[in-house]
């Protein structure tokens, strides 16, 4: 019976040192004890043994050997006040809750002397003792399921997670940056030069500045110096040629570079300004 | 044009292994296993994939790996939040040597309290108090709250409002569990709890 | 009750295998380090071990360990501190996607150096000078071309024929553009920074 092993380990954890108090297995109990002596000093550690009431119930029914559905009230009562007794007589600091429960076994047991009431729905009788019974089992059943839920392995109890080190310096990150940003820092440039006058930035003329570029490093991987139609791909379409060909006027504008020709209808020559190719 | 650049970009950052091959796919998933803080579910697993990976092929990988570790010394656990590996309970003493810090033990008190949560879920403290027959100590719910099993899911519309207590994924998680449902089932206490019957033989 | 607790630990935890087999020896050697949360020491792991294990043994075993890991996504690495699991380069890019750290930044002189060549390119270092008010440290120049960012496109045909400065396609690339002319458009002033007319000098 897997139900009952838990409880009988749980109702002798005092036995350490002190005589045991009961053995459940081994010699089965027919009657209750007619009295009950309890050493002093076991009390204490019994108290403690105890997680309340209930339990001290539970322990004095199995101790008892009785049918938990038919609890002989009157015995069983007045073990649970002698124990109760005990522990008042002995000063422990004794939970209300004890107390309480004395009231209703007490109770339960005058109700039992009373005649019992027919339901109305037929046979059935109203057992005074149907309360107590329901929380008893309720609780065993509980105190049982804390047992094996001590059983299932728990991570730092039984078993450690794994987390390998992760070392971020082996890889090295470079700084993000986006769009956004390089407007924000070209806010700030404008706040610290406190100028108030503006325009626009038009995309006409960011292209134009990128086409800048563009020819720059074309004039510089070609030695500086190249055929004026050669800097132009057609198939790039008509707005493309007209941006690269304004990005040429406003490099020769700048004195980046020089267009020549030796006579008319000749070919046209570009060539850095900077005169690496002479 | 274009090709002007192309010097520049060529030296690109370090570019992440492929990851179409499903051995790399699994080598990538056990590494991110290995090396995570918590339980990776399927999803946070997806956001390790550029291009993205099909939930049904990791869950595919990571049973191969399960399978793979089983006669390794760590075992891939799928818990309530996610994949995790853990240690297998056999290591446990040698680790012990190493870190003898004893683990947190609870008494009859915290666990009958914690079963009720798990059992019950979700109770107050006067249901919990109704089943065990004794007040509970705010200690008890406090060092399960610590330990982050036990947490406020809401309130009972009664008088006083009191908070309904239920268990968590960690709780599920620490414990090796999936789910509520993985907990050991209740003893069906057979209503005699059959004391007479199993030990009152002669 | 700390009794119930004793035996159930005792109970989950299995009775540690044979350690005197050298493959046992290296399977809780392998669990230990994996399990481990900083380096450990040869004489740290000689703890583990109940009878004792020689150092020169677990030396032999360390290495066959990281030759066996050798194309796994760990490697065990021998530090100054001893022997630890880390995961490979190669995988950081998937877990940094896992947990994205907030990456590192450019200080401002950076970026607003980087904003001047986006917006106003081709320019020379005494162009961004102007435009920002004070000189332009030559590691600031560095780092963008060193990025792949920037590159010089020409020289200006005035005194010292200062190199000009542009943006290169890796940087288009990297913010994800297809021109420069996606930047957002911003505004700007009028006389200040009309560098044609401050270098247009006849």
């Amino acid at each position: 019976m897997s139900a009952t092993t838990g409880l009988e380990e749980v109702a002798e954890p005092w036995t350490e040192g002190v005589e045991p108090l009961a053995r459940i297995y081994g010699e089965p109990m027919v009657q209750l004890p007619l009295d009950l002596y309890i050493p002093p000093d076991a009390m204490a550690v019994m108290l403690d043994a105890f997680e309340g009431p209930l339990d001290l119930l539970l322990y004095l029914i199995r101790k008892a050997n009785v049918n938990v559905l038919d609890i002989p009230m009157a015995p069983l009562t007045e073990q649970y006040l002698t124990y109760v007794e005990v522990m008042r007589s002995h000063n422990l600091e004794l939970a209300a809750d004890y107390l309480v429960m004395a009231a209703m076994l007490i109770e339960i047991k005058s109700r039992m002397l009373l005649p019992r009431s027919k339901e109305m729905s037929g046979g059935d009788v109203d057992d005074p003792r149907a309360e107590l019974v329901r929380r008893l089992i309720e609780y065993e059943q509980m105190k049982l399921a804390a047992h094996r839920l001590d059983e299932i392995p728990q991570s730092e109890r039984d078993f450690d997670w794994i987390q390998v080190w992760v070392d971020k310096s082996i890889r090295h990150r470079l700084p993000e940056v986006n769009a956004e940003d390089l407007k924000n820092a070209w806010a700030t440039i404008l706040r610290q030069a406190k100028l108030h006058t503006h325009h626009l930035i038009q995309r006409e003329e960011l292209s134009v500045r990128e086409h800048m570029g563009l020819i720059l490093r074309q004039l510089r991987d070609s030695g500086g110096f190249v055929e004026f139609i050669t800097m132009f791909d057609p198939l790039l379409g008509v707005q493309v040629l007209v941006v690269h060909f304004l990005a040429m006027l406003e490099l020769a504008r700048e004195h980046l570079l020089e267009m020549t020709q030796a006579e008319a209808f000749a070919p046209i020559y570009v060539r850095l300004a900077d005169g690496r190719s002479e | 044009m274009d090709d002007l650049n192309n010097k520049t970009s060529a030296d690109s950052v370090a570019i992440p292994a492929p990851q179409n091959h499903p051995g790399e796919l699994k080598r990538i998933l056990e590494a991110v296993l290995l090396t995570a803080q918590q339980p990776l579910s399927v999803s946070d697993l997806r956001k390790v994939f550029v291009p993205e990976v099909g939930s049904d092929t990791l869950r595919v990988l990571l049973d191969e790996l399960r399978v793979e570790w089983s006669d390794r010394p760590l075992e891939l656990m799928q818990l309530a939040s996610g994949w995790r590996f853990r240690s297998r309970a056999e290591f446990l003493p040698y680790l012990e040597r190493l870190n003898p810090e004893k683990p947190p033990k609870y008494s009859r008190a915290v666990l009958e309290t914690l079963a009720i949560i798990a059992y019950r879920q979700p109770v107050t403290r006067g249901d919990i108090e109704d089943i065990r027959g004794v007040s509970v100590a705010t200690q008890i719910i406090k060092v399960l709250e610590e330990r982050g099993w036990v947490d406020v899911v809401g309130h009972r519309d009664t008088p006083g409002r009191p908070a309904l207590l239920a268990t968590t994924k960690k709780f599920l998680d620490d414990l090796g569990l999936r789910s509520v449902t993985e907990l050991p089932p209740l003893e069906i206490m057979n209503q005699t709890m059959d004391l007479d019957n199993a030990h009152q033989s002669p």
